[in-house]
């Protein structure tokens, strides 16, 4: 029961910090909303007792690429006066909400007529950070390694966009 | 119950998609993306705790990274974008239209 | 445990060229040339080692154990791995003037060229849902990035921004699509979401089927179709030539190779529903790609616009694929083999034409052109002529199968509708043609570079009208009969049951 | 090497020598002429020699070759194979295609030495022969119209060769066109056989098993169609304008190619439906009457002609008539035996001919010609040769095949065929004496110019033939074993003659032959003959002006149709498809002018329309499974 109610008061949190992201003038104000969403989806992971994930989700989310972004704000010393006008901007969200919705209702809707409505989440202790390590290195090796090929790809191709050419001759 | 996470992430990702729509700033937009990834993340993690199986965690994982792959990427472009136009402003960028082919 | 030997050098090889490439470009040994040449033998090694295993119909588990069933080597991977560094190939091999004349291709570029044919490789080979996407994601952000690579120019980064910040999104519904199959099967791998759907009734499977669906969204949104494929144009345009003759020549196939596994393999049972939406797709891409193509005045942009339409054409084929199975998956085939030769050709023509210079092509350039370099232009009007569909090309059998295997499979009107297209397509491709035969020439005679890339360009052409006679002759060369035969094979390996 | 392999080396070498000469005349203009001599020569070379070599296998060892190159097309149940097919009666084309051909290469190359578009005329020139081999060597009829309408294609490029005159170019159109009427004939047959019998496969072969399948008046009308081919490509009457202009070509080698290899294409036509034709009387009956009218009026034609090719044109025309006799009243092998000997002698005149005309600085008109038996002798004595041989005289090759038809004819009771044949048969020798009489007797008018030794040798090596090829079919009353007649095995309708009634035939023939060359030798060769030949009776001057059928045909067809098309122009295609065709392309550009507008670049815009896309295939999920 206590999960229950701690599970919507975190969906609760999650949601109105993410409108909050999306409606924010500001990038800053946006990034800072962003950090009480990823903060309580990590809470979420630990109510579920996937410990390992809660950590991660802190330190690589909330902390690394969190860091990265406001980082970059603060690089590239963005003003007010550099921000886009954005005098319609409410008639944008509501026009995309009302794109999006036959999407979120029909997906809803869909998810609530399968078999898996009634399965009740056990709230176990259960994903340490032993578990996930053999399940990674038994099964997931080939996705392991091709994720490390894919963060070297991204590093090379940040590396070289990024970089104030004097060799490129 | 899974149905609740589900539909959690659901709503999550469609905000999301709003958020891709309706914001100009290029940084918004990059976060709006953010919170989609993440919003999948949440389902696995609960798909994976009824199961009770760790693959859908090791998923959520790999999906973090990926995250983190992209996150460089989008910081590289806002360098380049700020470098070239002083802005940050999606609109601006429309050089390449159909408005300017001919 | 077949051509295996082969299949780990060719895993192994394209990342360690690329790594080796990266290292030597931060040294004082490293020149463009270098890295240039390391590339090519590199690819043209892969293909020596992988020709052989395209003559028998083969499948196995690649690494079994170890990677848990989760790499399959087949004639299927196999025709497509060996079209991708094909395709590479030829992209490099028709572009190196253009890359030897233009300052942009860094180091970076070759080594983010060989990762992003080491993602598709893999993409090609993948039995399983999460690292077929990150397959995909290894090949699209080395693409991503050598589209901006040419960062100072407000093109590229704007095409790299549109790219990017799109693919991202389209991943976004990959992901979710993967993470709803998962919900209902509890597993990514193909052959357990195949056998869960075989054994679960439809009221069951809702969410497999909602996921499928975003899993096409993604693919769609790679292959350009509407309304997913909206970015082609403008990114097309901001690419530098050879990395647009690459996107569009051999990418555009690596994202085939995973949705016909997909549609042929996991949602066989549930493709019926897909149908519709797949056709509807068809229509509207191929009416959009048409009357964009009509009205470009540069050149890039209306052969970005047209491949909108050659997509349409393949969806055609796509949802054909339901009622008839394998003629439609060989026209399908056939038709990327068509296809990417055509448009490699037609691209890298234009790549030796602008010189290493990011200029325009308009149509109004081309004047003249068939007098001062009658090669180059027969060879140019061999592709248009291709890409649009008239006999004796090898793009005239592409669209000849796809036509009449949408008509055996009762899609009728959409094969009409294709003819259609097809017919509109005339217009301007032969635009392209009278403007090479029927004008005078308005500059200089423009003396090119690079005799290897003319002979490239010689030899697709060459390539694309032996393979529209369909010959026997020499046997040596194999024609389009050959294709055929091989697309058989290919068809034969998804079937054949995997220990 | 396998015997298949040297029959695809055979065809291809012509194409690829055509394919090379084009190649390296457009890449380097200026390439010294001797590159193209060598590979103009060495394809007809290699395929005469391979020619040869399989023909000896097809006779001695009775070895049919068969090479399936490719799958040409196939759609489920259609399925034509590009493949070749060598039994006896191809053997015996090829027999004379190539040698013949390789000879005229030869000759070709000392008479178009100066001539600036030296490579365009060999690449034609081996086109030619490339699909004139595929005609013959096809294995499927859709492979012999392949090869049809490709000797077509390049004899229309031949002919109208020297472009810049615009009458040559008429002269081309005006072969295309009538061929086409014949093609439209051919065409049409083969699609009714295609549609009677096509689903049991489309080689000759797998025709020939089932044509008892058909009813006897689609048998009739497809036998007839052919004919109209037939008619077309062999010029006989009514679609025969067209070859006498055709002498427009290059002298004489593209009139030789016309008039001694492709015309007979009609001929080896029916030939190879000879199975056909045995099941239709009534249009075979139709077809022997249409050949004598065509070899009468042609003979009739060609003795008050002056132009020297146009002549030997003519006299084509009037030879293919005795060879459609023949085969309409069931002789295909004299038929088909005929073309044989026919392309050896012809080839031989229009060789002679063209040497003629080109040591007298093109001088085709044969009244300014004469007194040429002094000054190139060994001309003199082989045109000689091959008038006689066209006259059928003992014991040269014409002599053979004439005999053999004429005696078949007169065996088949077809007396009133039979009196047209002699009758044409002695006009035969009377023109062509007359010809030769007039060129080579009387007084040297222009000096002539010596003959270089690339175009005397091969008319030599050719005279030979004519002296010797006979020999290959002696009939039996002479002792001989007819054995082309027996190789080539065609149902032939076999009549025969007691020995004295053909001696008797033969004799009569043979004496109004020499009355007919004794009364041209007191007209046009004796040294008090006046040689003029003005037209002084009203039927002479029909026969001067062709019997006015160009006339006719340009009042009854041309100008109708030229009218019609006009006003199809002017209503139809201006007023109606030409402004149509506009608008719609105008109506196209103004729907996407607006369309384009929503590619306006902005990233946003294109991510909503896929959200669009995903809110759509959603709307559509949820409807498709409330149906389930």
């Amino acid at each position: 029961m206590l999960n229950e109610v701690l599970f919507y008061i975190l969906s609760a949190l999650i949601l109105v910090s993410a409108l909050v992201l999306i409606s924010a003038r500001r990038p800053i104000d946006a990034a800072l909303s962003f950090i009480v969403t990823l903060v309580s989806i990590a809470a979420l992971f630990a109510l579920q007792g996937s410990s390992f994930l809660f950590a991660t989700q802190i330190i690589i989310y909330a902390g690394a690429i969190l860091a990265l972004i406001l980082f970059i704000i603060m690089f590239l010393n963005i003003q007010d006066k550099n921000l886009p006008d954005e005098p319609h901007k409410k008639r944008d969200i509501t026009f995309s909400t009302l794109a999006v919705l036959p999407f979120t209702v029909v997906l809803i809707s869909l998810i609530n007529k399968s078999p898996l409505v009634d399965q009740a989440l056990p709230y176990d202790l259960f994903g340490g950070i032993k578990d996930i390590g053999s399940v990674i290195f038994n099964d997931y090796l080939l996705v392991f390694e091709l994720i490390s090929i894919l963060l070297l790809v991204s590093l090379i191709g940040a590396v070289s966009l990024a970089k104030e050419d004097k060799d490129v001759k | 119950m899974l149905s609740n996470y589900l539909t959690l992430s659901v709503i999550l990702f469609s905000i999301g998609i709003i958020g891709v729509l309706s914001r100009k700033n290029i940084i918004v937009i990059y976060m709006s993306i953010e919170l989609l990834l993440n919003a999948v993340n949440i389902s696995l993690v609960a798909i994976s705790n009824t199961l009770q199986s760790n693959e859908g965690q090791v998923i959520v994982l790999m999906i973090i990274a990926i995250a983190a792959a992209e996150a460089a990427l989008f910081m590289a472009l806002f360098v380049v974008l700020f470098r070239n136009k002083r802005s940050l402003d999606a609109d601006i960028f429309n050089l390449l239209g159909e408005k300017n082919a001919s | 445990m077949f051509g295996l030997p082969a299949i780990i050098i060719i895993l192994a090889v394209p990342v360690f060229t690329a790594l080796f490439i990266l290292l030597l470009g931060t040294t004082k040994y490293y020149s463009k040339k270098i890295g240039y040449r390391l590339t090519v033998i590199t690819l043209l090694i892969l293909v020596y080692l992988l020709s052989a295993d395209l003559s028998t119909a083969h499948s196995t588990l690649l690494f079994k154990e170890l990677f848990n069933e989760m790499l399959i080597y087949d004639t299927y991977s196999t025709l497509f791995i060996l079209l991708f560094i094909l395709g590479t190939f030829l992209s490099l091999s028709i572009g190196k003037s253009y890359i030897y004349k233009s300052d942009i291709f860094t180091p970076e570029s070759f080594s983010l060229i060989l990762f992003s044919l080491f993602g598709m490789i893999l993409l090609a080979m993948t039995n399983e849902l999460l690292s077929a996407f990150i397959a995909l994601e290894i090949a699209s952000l080395s693409v991503y990035v050598l589209v901006g690579i040419h960062h100072h120019s407000l093109r590229a980064s704007e095409a790299f921004f549109k790219y990017l910040l799109l693919g991202s999104f389209a991943g976004s519904f990959y992901l979710l699509g993967l993470m709803l199959i998962y919900a209902q099967v509890g597993s990514t791998h193909f052959n357990q979401i195949a056998m869960f759907m075989y054994t679960h009734p439809i009221s069951e499977i809702y969410l497999i089927v909602a996921g499928g669906l975003l899993l096409m969204i993604t693919i769609m949104f790679k292959i350009a179709a509407m309304p997913f494929g909206a970015w082609v144009l403008d990114v097309y345009e901001g690419a530098s030539l050879p990395i647009t003759a690459f996107m569009a020549g051999t990418f555009k196939i690596a994202i085939f190779a995973i949705a016909l596994r997909l549609f042929i393999g996991i949602f066989a049972q549930i493709k019926d529903f897909y149908d519709p939406l797949i056709v509807a797709s068809a229509i509207l891409t191929l009416v959009s790609g048409s009357l964009l193509a009509m009205v470009q005045t540069n050149i890039k942009r209306m052969l970005a616009a047209s491949s909108i339409v050659h997509s349409g054409y393949l969806l055609i084929g796509l949802s054909s694929i339901g009622e008839i199975g394998t003629y439609a998956t060989q026209s399908i085939l056939f038709y990327l083999i068509a296809y990417f030769i055509s448009a490699t050709g037609a691209l890298g023509i234009l790549a030796y034409i602008s010189n290493g210079v990011e200029k325009e092509i308009s149509y109004d350039s081309l004047k003249g052109l068939g007098r001062q370099h009658p090669f180059l232009s027969a060879a140019l009007t061999v592709f248009m002529l291709s890409l649009a569909g008239f006999p004796s090309t090898i793009g005239f059998l592409g669209k000849f199968y796809i036509f009449t295997s949408a008509i055996e499979a009762g899609y009728t009107l959409l094969a009409l509708l294709g003819i259609l297209a097809a017919f509109v397509s005339i217009y301007y491709y032969f635009k392209v043609i009278s403007m090479l035969y029927f004008y005078e020439a308005e500059g200089e005679k423009v003396v090119y570079g690079e005799a290897y890339s003319f002979l490239f360009i010689m030899l697709s052409s060459v390539a694309v009208l032996w393979g529209g006679i369909g010959t026997g002759l020499v046997s040596f060369m194999p024609g389009a009969n050959a294709i055929t035969d091989i697309t058989h094979l290919v068809i034969e390996s998804l079937y054949i049951f995997s220990n | 090497m396998p015997l298949d392999i040297l029959l695809n080396i055979l065809l291809l070498a012509p194409f690829f020598s055509a394919l090379f000469i084009a190649i390296i005349a457009l890449a380097q203009p200026s390439s010294p002429k001797i590159i193209y001599s060598i590979l103009a020569i060495f394809a007809p070379l290699l395929s005469a020699f391979l020619a040869l070599i399989l023909i000896y296998e097809n006779y001695f060892n009775g070895i049919d070759i068969h090479s399936e190159i490719f799958t040409w097309l196939s759609v489920s149940a259609f399925h034509i194979p590009f493949s070749l097919h060598l039994d006896a009666l191809s053997s015996l084309m090829l027999l004379f295609v190539a040698p013949v051909g390789f000879l005229i290469h030869v000759y070709a190359l000392g008479y178009m030495k100066d001539d600036s578009s030296y490579p365009r005329f060999f690449a034609l020139f081996n086109l030619f022969m490339f699909f004139m081999f595929l005609l013959v060597l096809g294995d499927n009829p859709i492979m012999m119209f392949l090869g049809w309408e490709g000797v077509g294609l390049s004899s229309y490029a031949l002919i109208s060769f020297y472009y810049e005159d615009a009458k040559n170019v008429a002269a081309g159109n005006k072969a295309f066109i009538l061929n086409r009427i014949g093609d439209f004939g051919f065409l049409s047959a083969l699609m009714l056989l295609f549609i009677s019998i096509g689903e049991y496969g489309f080689s000759f072969s797998t025709i020939e098993l089932h044509l008892h399948e058909m009813s006897a008046e689609r048998i009739n009308l497809i036998a007839a169609l052919l004919f109209v081919g037939a008619m077309g490509k062999s010029a006989q009457f009514p679609l025969y304008v067209w070859l006498p202009d055709a002498m427009a070509g290059p002298t004489p080698v593209s009139a030789l190619i016309h008039a001694a290899t492709m015309v007979t294409a009609g001929v080896y036509m029916l030939a190879r439906f000879s199975d056909l034709y045995a099941m239709s009387e009534s249009v075979s009956l139709f077809i022997a009457y249409i050949g004598a009218f065509s070899a009468l009026i042609a003979a009739l034609m060609a003795s008050r002609e002056f132009d020297i090719k146009k002549i030997l044109a003519y006299s084509t025309m009037s030879q293919l008539g005795y060879m459609f006799m023949a085969e309409g009243l069931g002789a295909y092998s004299f038929a088909i035996f005929h073309v044989f000997t026919h392309a050896f002698f012809k080839a031989l005149l229009f060789m002679g001919a063209g040497a003629i005309i080109m040591s007298l600085h093109h001088e085709q008109d044969i009244r300014k010609m004469g007194g040429l038996r002094k000054s190139l002798p060994m001309l003199f004595i082989m045109m000689l040769i091959a008038s006689l041989s066209i006259s059928a005289i003992a014991p040269l090759n014409g002599f053979f095949s004439k005999d053999a038809i004429m005696g078949h004819i007169f065996a088949s009771d077809a007396y009133i065929i039979y009196g047209i044949a002699l009758f044409t048969s002695i006009l035969t020798a009377f023109y062509m004496f007359r010809m030769l009489f007039f060129v080579f007797y009387g007084e040297e008018k222009i000096k002539a110019v010596a003959v270089s030794k690339t175009m005397i040798i091969p008319i030599a090596l050719l005279a030979v033939g004519v002296i010797l090829s006979g020999f290959l079919n002696v009939p039996s009353s002479f002792g001989g074993s007819e054995s082309i007649s027996i190789w080539l095995n065609l149902p032939d309708i076999r009549e025969f003659l007691d020995h004295t009634t053909e001696f008797t035939l033969i004799g009569l023939n043979t004496f109004f032959i020499f009355v007919a060359i004794f009364v041209a030798y007191l007209k046009y060769g004796s040294a008090t003959a006046t040689r003029e030949d003005v037209d002084k009776y009203r039927y002479q001057k029909i026969i001067s002006n062709k019997f006015y059928i160009d006339e006719l045909y340009h009042i009854l067809f041309v100008k109708p149709l030229y009218k019609m098309s006009k006003g199809f122009d002017v209503y139809i295609n201006h007023k109606i498809i030409d402004s149509s065709i506009h608008r719609t392309i105008a109506l196209y550009y103004y729907i996407a002018s607006y369309y384009r507008l929503i590619y306006d670049g902005s990233v946003r815009l294109y991510a909503l329309f896929m959200v669009f896309g995903l809110s759509g295939l959603f709307i559509y999920l949820y409807f498709a499974l409330e149906a389930m």
